[in-house]
């Protein structure tokens, strides 16, 4: 993060990734929102390049980008009625007290937390998360795949019909 | 003759006169990045000049071919033997007039256009196109480009979208609901091959392949047609073009575009065209290598002649087949592809785990796991294809039966009543 | 979940409507929910104008009812007019209508299949090969009488004029090359998966369906019901030449191209029969142009290449006819669209349209 | 070998149809059997399911304008019988003729009764769907009548004569 490059490279990102969000919250089209929920996610992922995560940088591109926007946009295709103009709801204020309070806990964790950097510099990052996965971490990566599981169990018993 | 020799090399592998005109730049002294930046110049201006300069050629080659196909000359007017029809094209999009339908959303419809060339043209950022001649190797190459052409089917899906169309609307929930099924499809055709040459890097895996003497075709053969089927899907050209499927819902998504905005979704169409062949070419044929002929021939021709051949595919396909229904080639995707692509990752997974912990040659392996897999792959077709309820062709030539006498009634329904 | 239906307009300029005609669907998502048609952008009034023309002059309004098929509408009309008046043409007029009849449908029938591919999604690769023969048969038409679509051959009581002597040559020729042709083209068909996997069981009618609702021609084979009016109710010359009537059983989309392709067949063998006996003679009875024919009404009807072609002229003694009135089945094939179609995705709609095989100038007359 | 249609006359149709149900004939002639207006779906059903005429396809429905009155002119045909008879019904209201519809029995006269509504103005009742077909909806009138815009001196559509003839003048008939 000393470079040049680097440094413009983070302000460059942190414009995109923090002004999409913003337009994502304000904007009223629904589909306009989401294209700018999915600049945030590149710009999320650019903020992994930059850490050297490309593994996970390329994950939230074909994942967030690629596949959640598109459960939204399936979701505003669904939905009767879903207007260009939305007008403003009765949630406005809950909505931005729990962002508030989201981006309170957030905050606090980043600046609590001791950053431990491993000094290297540019490294395959696949086969370490691979590992990790599959060794210290497999319990909750097998509880996260039984989640998704019941999700999906439940996803089809909802939309059964009769 | 050293001399001569090392100017060969120079054309044989132009990444080496590249290589040669950094170590000069650095030389000269200067700012460390400077060569980094410079090579990227080289990079990016090479490939949108290839990218360019091969859609032009390829759009008469295309036009001629299917000339050919169809028992007519195709454009044969402009220049000697029509070559000079892709420029006569390409200014008559120029000029016209681009209109803007009144109920557009207008900064999205005026935005996809704008940004639909992007996927196509970074996908070849991370394809090697001879030894050295590679913009990045990124260490996730094989995810990077799928996760690429996601994002390519989302402008897609906002150009539909924006144009406050019908059939530009059902051109885009179709494109979306495509792009769910088959990029799961080549996500796992592609993690076959990771699985195989243990490593994400498409530098690693044209090495891989160059290092056994053995493209991957042979060894996955099921992927390779999985993912070409993607990869048509991906990019609508028949017989998968459904989401701009002219006989149904006119041009689909870019119904409402004209002028130059048309023009960028065609040409996006054909370097996403350019960049599956690549993309096929790098991972499963070989790349830049061809069994020891790139000492003699430049490899990026190699590679070229390569994603041609491949591309030379697509064009037969388009002028040869009919189109499929959606639901047909999303019910192809789910019930057939995807059981079997399973299938293979876990028989994948298997041969290498074998080959790893009992430490056979190579030389001996591998031509037994292409032969396995070559049958496996026929067996499990087949058999899934009667599993599913295909016995045999249901293509099986029947005529109409012929009648003399007028007034009979010979009507029997469908056995299994579809309808 | 509640939704509401999305209302897609499927023309009146569309790709596939093979005119202006406009197929108004109800969705959900791909699904037809209802299926209406607004016919009319091609409305000539052709019923009203031939009021107002003497019987003669009301034959070049034939040609452009079903345009693609002109001849058998040039016969239809001459045939009722004929029946009117009580004559019969000479028997060189006679084969000279059934090899003018049979070109035309071989023509028409090109043009249906290649269209009907090209629904299925096929980028024009089968209509080109169609056009190769079309071509050839438009040729044949020129020489007969100067105009490849609007041919105005037929005459009340013969033909125009006698056919050159380049004619025969060139027409035996053809149709001794037909066979292969058609054989390239059910391997361009019946072959071909995709095809098969977009036209069966699509857009079924049963027999019953299609005799209630009137339906004629290559759609009423398709169904299963042996009938054509060449064998039925034989006018020309047909009744002299042998041919089979291609029949489907299943009633779907594919059956009605099944039979198509096979009519092709049938319409070469007919060819060869008729190109061998045709007799030398007159081919017109020289009628005045001027007729006045008895006070009654006719209905004359013909296979043409769409199905069962009539008009029902009513004389009350004048010059021109007190009414006119064509039995068009381009419209009349439309009416079990809806059965056809509801239930089905949106490329369905366009496949069984295809088949339908509709010409809109005969459909709004 | 071949075997034309048979063409049944009228008097046989209407035989047949006085023999089920009498008083329905109005008139028979050898070409033609007409019916009373009201009794035409019973007609109709019968002459579909009748088995010696079965008539299960409409070849073909004409509305004619004959000044005073309006006929429709059903074409029928047996397929398996191969024969083919004529059928006749007649309204005499001028303004607003009316005659029940016959889609119940035959569908195919769905587009055809359409047809004859939109450009005679034939209203038949019962039909599920009887809109204009080729003309748009709010267009003045059925041209297919003979007293369309009605021409000056009451004239009517037709020729009158043929160019040359004695009398001669180009218009239309009276």
């Amino acid at each position: 993060m000393d470079d040049t490059g680097s440094v413009v490279a983070f302000w460059a990102l942190a414009v995109l990734t923090v002004g999409s969000a913003l337009g994502a919250a304000a904007v009223r089209d629904l589909v306009r929102s989401v294209v700018c929920l999915v600049a945030t996610f590149v710009g999320v992922a650019g903020f992994f390049v930059l850490l050297s995560a490309d593994f996970l940088a390329v994950a939230q591109v074909l994942i967030y980008a690629g596949a959640i926007s598109v459960l939204m946009v399936f979701a505003i295709m669904l939905t009767p009625r879903a207007e260009r103009n939305n007008a403003e709801t009765f949630f406005r204020w809950p909505a931005l007290a729990i962002a508030l309070s989201l981006l309170g806990t957030i905050a606090a964790v980043a600046l609590t937390t001791d950053w431990a950097t491993t000094g290297q510099g540019f490294e395959e990052t696949a086969s370490v998360i691979g590992n990790a996965l599959l060794s210290t971490y497999v319990l909750p990566f097998e509880i996260a795949s039984v989640l998704l599981l019941a999700a999906m169990v439940g996803a089809i018993l909802l939309v059964q019909e009769d | 003759m050293e001399h001569l020799l090392a100017e060969w090399y120079d054309i044989r592998d132009l990444g080496n006169a590249v290589g040669h005109f950094l170590t000069w730049v650095d030389d000269r002294g200067g700012p460390s990045w400077l060569p980094y930046f410079v090579s990227g110049i080289i990079g990016v201006v090479a490939i949108l000049l290839w990218a360019v300069l091969s859609q032009l050629g390829f759009v008469w080659i295309e036009r001629r071919l299917i000339g050919r196909i169809q028992v007519r000359l195709g454009p044969n007017r402009v220049g000697p033997f029509g070559l000079l029809q892709p420029l006569a094209d390409a200014l008559k999009v120029l000029t016209k007039e681009m209109i803007t339908p009144a109920n557009v959303d207008r900064l999205l419809f005026w935005g996809a256009p704008a940004v639909v060339v992007m996927p196509a043209l970074v996908v070849f950022a991370v394809l090697p196109f001879g030894e050295h001649m590679q913009l990045t190797d990124l260490s996730v190459g094989l995810l990077f480009v799928i996760a690429v052409g996601s994002v390519n089917s989302l402008i897609v899906f906002t150009a539909g979208w924006s144009s406050s169309n019908k059939y530009s609307l059902l051109g885009a929930m179709r494109t979306i609901a495509m792009l769910i099924s088959y990029e799961l499809i080549q996500v796992l055709a592609l993690l076959a091959v990771a699985v195989y040459t243990n490593t994400m890097r498409m530098g690693g895996v044209v090495a891989w392949q160059d290092h056994y003497n053995v493209w991957l075709i042979f060894l996955q053969p099921l992927p390779v047609f999985a993912y070409a089927l993607a990869g048509a899907v991906e990019i609508n050209r028949t017989p998968t073009d459904i989401a701009e499927a002219e006989s149904e819902i006119v041009a689909g998504y870019h119904t409402e575009y004209g002028g130059i905005r048309w023009g960028m979704f065609q040409v996006a169409e054909y370097i996403a065209g350019f960049a599956i062949a690549a993309i096929v070419a790098t991972v499963y044929l070989g790349g830049w290598t061809l069994f020891g002929l790139e000492e003699w021939v430049p490899g990026w021709l190699i590679f070229l002649g390569k994603v041609y051949t491949y591309f030379f595919l697509f064009i037969w396909l388009r002028g040869t087949l009919p189109r499929l229904r959606i639901d047909q080639l999303m019910g192809f995707a789910w019930k057939y592809l995807l059981p079997l692509m399973l299938v293979n990752i876990l028989v994948s997974g298997f041969e290498v785990l074998i080959w790893q912990e009992k430490d056979l040659s190579a030389g001996v392996v591998l031509p037994i796991f292409a032969i396995v897999n070559a049958g496996l792959t026929v067996a499990m077709m087949v058999g899934w294809a009667r599993v599913m309820g295909h016995t045999g062709s249901i293509g099986e030539p029947r005529r109409a039966q012929l009648i003399s006498d007028v007034g009979g009634v010979y009507y029997e329904p469908l056995p299994g009543g579809r309808a | 979940m509640q939704t509401e239906p999305l209302i897609v307009n499927i023309g009146p300029q569309h790709p596939s409507t093979h005119g202006v005609f406009r197929l108004k669907l109800s969705l959900d998502g791909e699904r037809i929910l209802d299926a209406d048609m607004v016919v009319g952008y091609l409305h000539r009034s052709m019923e009203k104008l031939a009021e107002e023309r003497s019987y003669t002059q009301n034959i070049p309004f034939t040609d452009r009812t079903d345009y693609l098929a002109a001849m058998t509408g040039n016969l239809a009309y001459c045939l009722a007019v004929e029946k009117l008046l009580g004559v019969e043409p000479p028997p060189r007029a006679q084969w000279l209508r059934v090899i003018m009849a049979e070109l035309q449908r071989i023509a028409s029938h090109a043009m249906a299949i290649g269209t009907f591919i090209n629904d299925c999604g096929a980028w024009q690769t089968p209509l080109m090969y169609m056009f190769r023969e079309r071509e050839k048969i438009l040729d044949l038409f020129e020489m007969a009488c100067g105009a490849r679509l609007t041919t105005n051959y037929m005459r009340i009581g013969g033909v125009s004029r006698d056919i050159p002597a380049e004619f025969m040559p060139r027409a035996t020729a053809l149709v001794k090359e037909l066979p292969d042709r058609i054989r390239e083209y059910e391997g361009m068909g019946l072959g071909n998966e995709i095809v098969v996997a977009r036209a069966r069981g699509i857009g079924v009618l049963t027999a019953e369906q299609a005799i209630n609702s009137s339906v004629t021609g290559p759609m009423l084979r398709g169904s299963g019901v042996a009938w054509d009016i060449r064998k039925a109710d034989p006018y020309a010359a047909y009744d002299k030449v042998q041919f089979d009537i291609p029949v489907g059983t299943a009633g779907d989309c594919y059956d009605r191209f099944l039979v198509r392709l096979e009519e092709l067949r049938q319409s070469t063998r007919i060819l060869e029969q008729a190109l061998e006996a045709l007799p030398e003679g007159p081919v017109n009875l020289d009628l005045p142009l001027a007729i006045r024919p008895p006070v009654g009404e006719s209905y004359g009807r013909i296979e043409s290449p769409r199905g069962e072609l009539g008009f029902y002229i009513i004389s009350d003694g004048g010059p021109s006819p007190y009414r006119f009135h064509i039995r068009a089945p381009s419209l009349i094939n439309l009416t079990s669209l809806k059965e056809m179609s509801v239930g089905l995705t949106v490329a369905d709609a366009i496949v069984v349209l295809g088949s339908v095989d509709i010409v809109v100038g005969e459909l709004d007359r | 070998m071949t075997v034309a249609t048979r063409i049944l006359s009228g008097f046989d149709v209407a035989h047949r149809i006085d023999g089920s149900l009498s008083g329905a004939v109005v008139e028979a002639t050898p070409e033609w059997a007409e019916v009373h207006a009201e009794r035409l779906p019973e007609v109709a059903r019968f002459l579909h399911d009748d088995p010696e005429l079965d008539f299960h396809y409409l070849t073909s429905l004409t509305g004619v304008h004959r000044l005073d009155h309006f006929e429709v002119a059903y074409h029928l045909q047996s397929i398996a019988k191969n024969q083919l008879g004529v059928l006749k019904a007649k309204s005499w209201n001028v303004e607003e003729p009316q005659l029940p519809s016959v889609v119940p029995v035959w569908r195919g006269a769905l587009l055809q009764e359409r047809e004859a509504f939109d450009l005679l103005g034939i209203r038949f009742q019962g039909h599920p769907d009887l809109r204009r077909m080729f003309l748009w909806e709010g267009f003045p009138g059925h041209p297919l009548r003979k007293d369309w815009l009605g021409m000056p001196g009451d004239r009517m559509s037709g020729l009158q004569g043929f160019p040359g003839e004695p009398g001669f003048d180009n218009q239309g008939r009276g």
